[in-house]
């Protein structure tokens, strides 16, 4: 049996849902731009943008998140503990996320569960229902389908809901695909969803006809196998301020940074975003840096994303959001610099 | 939706990033600014578990609780299994912090990580040690299980060197393994660091292992030392008939994580908290210079 | 109600207002000891991190003294810091801090009296303001240690 | 050497002005005489639309070169760059405002005047809606450049709009003042896109990153971000030429301007100062004179 949601019942889908214990996301307005921020209101929602400005990344890696308190007593004896769990377990409705955005936590899963488990995000990823909605329109920023994703993509969704447009091109109705058991189970243990079709075909046919594929990632990487030292690199990125922007907003991006804050009594041990453009992510103590020039670290950023992670997980470290393009203060758009590899990969040997 | 399991928040994490406390048992100054500290489990399970996986090379990450962490080796060998050691030379934060500690202090330790020297595949073979300055602690715990167990090996040497004389770390063992018949140390400080009662020789590690000129045959060769050490040292080895798959080094690069997560000790597409820190030279002249 | 004992942080220049407490001391002048005192070698030494760094440990109220102007013991110290107070003080306003926290004065080693007062005046001023509460709500909470997990394992 | 450097977009406009066209041809005779390794300017963006910073050594490649109202780059910011400055001598693109970043630095002896060849372009504003940086523009002429490209036209100068948005600041009451922050700060992410982009922000390690010890505390909780968002304005006041590029890199939009334009009108009101008119005056938290005495200072 077919089931659709009316844009009218998000309410009910949001109230219900607080009911069975749930906190909800959704993208909504803030300032000038829109985030993935904790919602009482379905009218607050915005959901007519091609991408919110982050990726609701932060809902499973979190920006700051404590990772151990300790506290010394007066005798010099140290205590440690585990931070609570309650925020890290807390039932977590994200609504409104596009497939790009929510295949990013299933291609961090990768590395967070490489031979050891990281609970803090395997935890929160547990405690949420992922409802994804299918873009009906993609801009010139937008890749999803060169690194193998789709605008109407599920990875990463447990929930999928494809839009449906009315007459004037305005979408109100959607056809809800549910895509893992817990997405099934959630649409059951909530209120707001419908039975039957939605009144009009799906609204997607458009985008995907304009997503063309612009590169392929596995000729990419084979060009980047032999590439480590090509003078590509030398020019491509020079005008890179290396601002963390594309880094701190990639749904993908996850390396992070552990500190101590606090002071000698008592205090906690945190695990901060971080970012490989930042020239100290790699400084040694001594004052050595293995990538010491920001076009190796544009490198790196672009060998980890498309050579080394597809070497180790077998997957691109990119959904094509192409949030790196849309916010690069100097137009360096990684897709671009991506699609001239390929051209390179492509040309002929001895060219 | 009526999942129980959700709501539950009373549950225990397995908590990667959690620490074993340790107390520090001994203070040794090695240099003005290097220290050996020894520390003690403080649970007893925990030791067990360590020195059920612990093989000689791997890693740990030391803390001093509201400083932060730092990785370095465990200078200790498993065969030695009451207590852990590890020697460092205070340059950040934590370390400094770390220096700053007293006997009886707690500390935070997460290991063993990463790989190690298989020296199990290098019973009945000589082996050959070569380290400069700082860089002796990784060997040592090597050096310490090889002489725990020294009828499993033939020949062992040692060429050691440091900047000055008060450069030269672990000086007790070296006058140890100077003392002892079944191992050949030869100790050495670069022109202008020596003393006048200074009786090994002067000059800098290169030089030193040119002269001494040990055989390759059947032999296993350790090379750890700053990164210009290395660069002289390895075609001296190749002029010497090693070939790349008898000589090992370590690298070192920043770490937060340790165990493959945060992204920034990558040497190309090598993890040096998991795939290394042990690489055989074969390996290691892959890796584009991350390093 | 327990009284309130606001935490005062007092970055005092060696040379007058140190000695200018000791004198207040010494004449055994009596005022409130609510406050920390923090000796500076001068008041051009105080960067404005020491300032955000106190209230981000919780300070209710900061005091700055130092020698009058012309009278620094460097010679210039104080005109430095003067120029980077009144900007600083007023990017402090600007982002919302209240000013009414924050007391700058000239004190000479000569003028216990002066100290005596302007510390009753400051204290009080801030016994009366009651806890800086609004900036201590983005101090982050000190973690509530669970000693019954803590420990070893 | 830039040939990989090119933009699949990045060919040459069909239409130039005549200062475009006087801009090219001064850069390429600077390129081919060899009186400069490089010439920094502005070409096609990746995006439709959109300009870049070029990097140009070839002389065959100086018709990248644009200028036009979407040049809102401050492209002295590669100044502080390392590659940048191992290339010696180079030429570089600036409107006014870039050039006045170029004074700050000249002045702090983070640029080498004999190292540079400035190339100004007289701007009647860019962005389209207008920045607001450029409706109380001081430099529509550059105050320092080698070649001029355009007639030398009056600023606009500072007017009733340009602080503006300070006055309502300060007509609010401190709470209300502090909750307008907290909610912007809220956003931050840490991300240093505002220090990176600075072009006076020339340390090369920046406070935040020093840990010994840690004064701005690297977590992107409320306290962090107070704490970093404050001492980066602190540390740009009597410095900050108003380019108004770190409120422009913000992802999150956070109205850096106000702040920055709070401490450039403090610092005018005190001392009577405007960063990087020229590169003689000295900077005012540097110097002092006598009998200022400040009545907040009892």
């Amino acid at each position: 049996m077919a089931i659709s949601i009316h844009a009218n019942n998000f309410q009910t889908l949001f109230d219900s849902a607080r009911d069975a214990g749930y906190r909800v996301i959704a993208p909504v307005r803030d300032h000038t731009v829109t985030l993935f921020k904790p919602v009482e209101k379905a009218d607050q929602i915005v959901l007519d943008e091609i991408l919110p400005t982050k990726s609701p990344k932060e809902y499973f890696l979190a920006e700051h998140e404590p990772i151990l308190t300790y506290c010394r007593d007066k005798s010099g004896k140290v205590s440690i503990a585990d931070p609570s769990l309650e925020e890290v377990m807390q039932p977590t409705l994200i609504f409104g996320v596009r497939p790009c955005d929510a295949a990013g936590p299933e291609i961090i899963r990768k590395v967070m569960t490489w031979d050891c488990d990281d609970q803090f995000f395997l935890r929160r990823r547990e405690a949420s229902v992922v409802v994804a909605i299918a873009c009906v329109e993609a801009d010139d920023a937008c890749f999803c389908t060169s690194v193998g994703q789709a605008p109407d993509g599920t990875e990463g969704a447990d929930i999928l809901l494809v839009p449906s447009s009315d007459e004037t091109g305005a979408v109100q109705e959607y056809l809800v695909q549910p895509v893992t058991d817990k997405g099934s189970e959630f649409i059951k243990a909530t209120k707001g969803w419908k039975e039957g079709n939605p009144s009009r075909a799906a609204a997607c046919d458009e985008v995907k006809e304009k997503l063309q594929k612009r590169f392929d990632p596995d000729r990419v990487r084979e060009w980047l196998d032999a590439g480590f030292d090509d003078p590509y690199w030398n020019t491509a990125t020079l005008s890179c301020i290396g601002c963390g922007t594309c880094t701190y907003l990639c749904p993908t991006c996850h390396c992070f940074d552990i500190v101590d804050e606090g002071d000698l009594t008592c205090g906690s041990r945190v695990k901060n975003w971080d970012s490989c453009q930042m020239c100290q992510f790699t400084l040694h103590a001594s004052g050595h840096n293995p990538r010491a020039t920001q076009n190796e670290r544009f490198r790196q950023r672009i060998m980890h994303k498309f050579k080394y992670y597809p070497q180790l997980f077998g997957v691109v470290l990119c959904t094509g959001c192409g949030r790196c393009q849309r916010s690069c203060p100097v137009d360096l758009a990684l897709a671009k610099l991506v699609e001239r590899i390929y051209q390179l990969a492509c040309e002929p040997v001895g060219t | 939706m009526e999942d129980t399991n959700l709501q539950s928040t009373t549950a225990v994490l397995d908590n990667i990033y959690r620490p074993s406390l340790m107390k520090l048992d001994r203070v040794t100054w090695e240099t003005p600014d290097t220290t050996t500290f020894r520390f003690l489990f403080m649970d007893d399970s925990e030791r067990r578990q360590f020195f059920s996986q612990y093989k000689v090379g791997q890693f740990g990450e030391y803390s001093t609780f509201g400083h932060g962490e730092s990785p370095f080796c465990v200078a200790s060998p498993p065969t030695r299994q009451e207590y852990i050691e590890c020697t460092f030379r205070a340059v950040g934060r934590n370390t400094k912090a770390m220096q700053g500690l007293n006997e009886g202090d707690t500390v935070g330790f997460r290991g063993p990580y990463g790989n190690w020297f298989p020296i199990e595949d290098w019973k009945g073979k000589n082996i050959l040690f070569i380290a400069g300055g700082i860089a002796l602690p990784p060997l040592r715990a090597v050096i310490w299980n090889v002489l725990d167990r020294r009828s499993e090996f033939a020949d062992v040497k040692i060429i050691y060197g440091a900047r000055t004389v008060s450069d030269l770390v672990y000086k007790n063992e070296l006058y140890e393994w100077e003392k002892r018949n079944d191992v050949d140390l030869v100790q050495t400080v670069d022109p202008g660091g020596e003393t006048p009662d200074w009786k090994g020789r002067i000059g800098f590690v290169p030089t030193v292992l040119d002269q001494a000129a040990p055989s390759h045959e059947n032999t296993i060769a350790l090379v750890c030392g700053p990164p210009i050490m290395i660069k002289f040292t390895f075609p001296v080895l190749d002029k010497l008939g090693f070939s790349r798959q008898q000589v090992y080094t370590t690298l070192e690069n920043r770490m937060k994580c340790g165990l493959g997560k945060c992204g920034r000790c990558n040497v190309g597409g090598t993890y040096v908290c998991k795939d290394g820190p042990v690489f055989r030279w074969d390996t290691l002249a892959q890796l584009p210079p991350e390093y | 109600m327990a009284e309130f004992h606001p935490k005062i942080y007092a970055f005092l220049c060696n040379w007058c207002t140190y000695a200018g407490a000791d004198l207040a001391g010494t004449s055994r002048m009596l005022y409130p000891a609510d406050f920390r005192v923090i000796k500076v070698p001068c008041t051009g030494r105080i960067d404005p991190e020491f300032i955000v760094k106190a209230f981000e440990q919780g300070a209710d109220g900061i005091w700055v003294s130092g020698c009058h102007i012309g009278d620094c013991h460097y010679n210039t110290g104080n005109y430095y810091a003067q120029r980077r107070w009144t900007i600083f003080r007023h990017e402090l306003d600007c982002l919302g801090i209240d000013l009414r926290r924050l007391k700058f004065t000239w004190i000479s080693a000569a003028e216990g009296r002066k100290f005596a007062d302007e510390a009753k005046e400051f204290v009080n001023r801030i016994r009366d303001l009651g806890p800086y509460e609004r900036f201590h709500e983005i101090i982050p909470a000190e973690p509530e240690l669970a000693l019954k997990t803590g420990g070893g394992n | 050497m830039s040939a990989s450097n090119e933009s699949t977009t990045g060919t040459a406009t069909a239409e130039t002005t005549k200062e475009v066209d006087a801009l090219r041809k001064v850069a390429r005779e600077l390129l081919e005489s060899g009186a400069v390794k490089m010439v920094i300017g502005y070409g096609e963006g990746y995006t439709q639309g959109k300009v870049m910073p070029i990097f140009l050594t070839d002389p065959e490649e100086v018709n990248r070169l644009i200028f036009d109202k979407r040049c809102v780059n401050n492209l002295a910011t590669y100044l502080k760059k390392p590659e940048i400055r191992a290339m010696g001598k180079v030429a570089i693109v600036v409107k006014g405002c870039d050039a006045r970043a170029i004074n700050v630095l000249l002045l702090e002896n983070q640029a080498r005047r004999e190292n540079l060849v400035i190339l100004g372009m007289v701007c009647e504003g860019v962005g389209d809606p207008a920045e607001e940086k450029c409706l109380s523009c001081l430099v529509n002429t550059p105050p320092v450049y080698d070649h001029l490209f355009g007639e030398k036209i009056p600023a606009r100068g500072w007017n009733e709009e340009t602080f503006a948005k300070v006055e309502e600041l300060d007509a609010m009451s401190p709470e209300e003042r502090w909750e307008f922050w907290r909610r912007h700060f809220d956003r931050c992410i840490k991300c240093y896109a505002c220090r990176q982009v600075c072009p006076i922000c020339t340390c090369t390690r920046c406070i935040t990153d020093k840990n010994q010890p840690q004064w701005v505390p690297t977590s992107p909780h409320p306290m962090g971000n107070y704490h970093w968002n404050l001492t980066r304005a602190f540390h740009l006041a009597g410095r900050c030429v108003s380019c108004n590029e770190c409120e422009r890199a913000c992802p999150v939009d956070i109205p850096l301007s106000i702040i920055n334009l709070a401490l450039v009108k403090a610092v005018h009101d005190q001392y009577g100062f405007i960063a990087g008119m020229n590169s003689e005056d000295s900077p005012p938290l540097a110097t002092y004179k006598e009998g200022e005495e400040q009545e907040f200072i009892k």
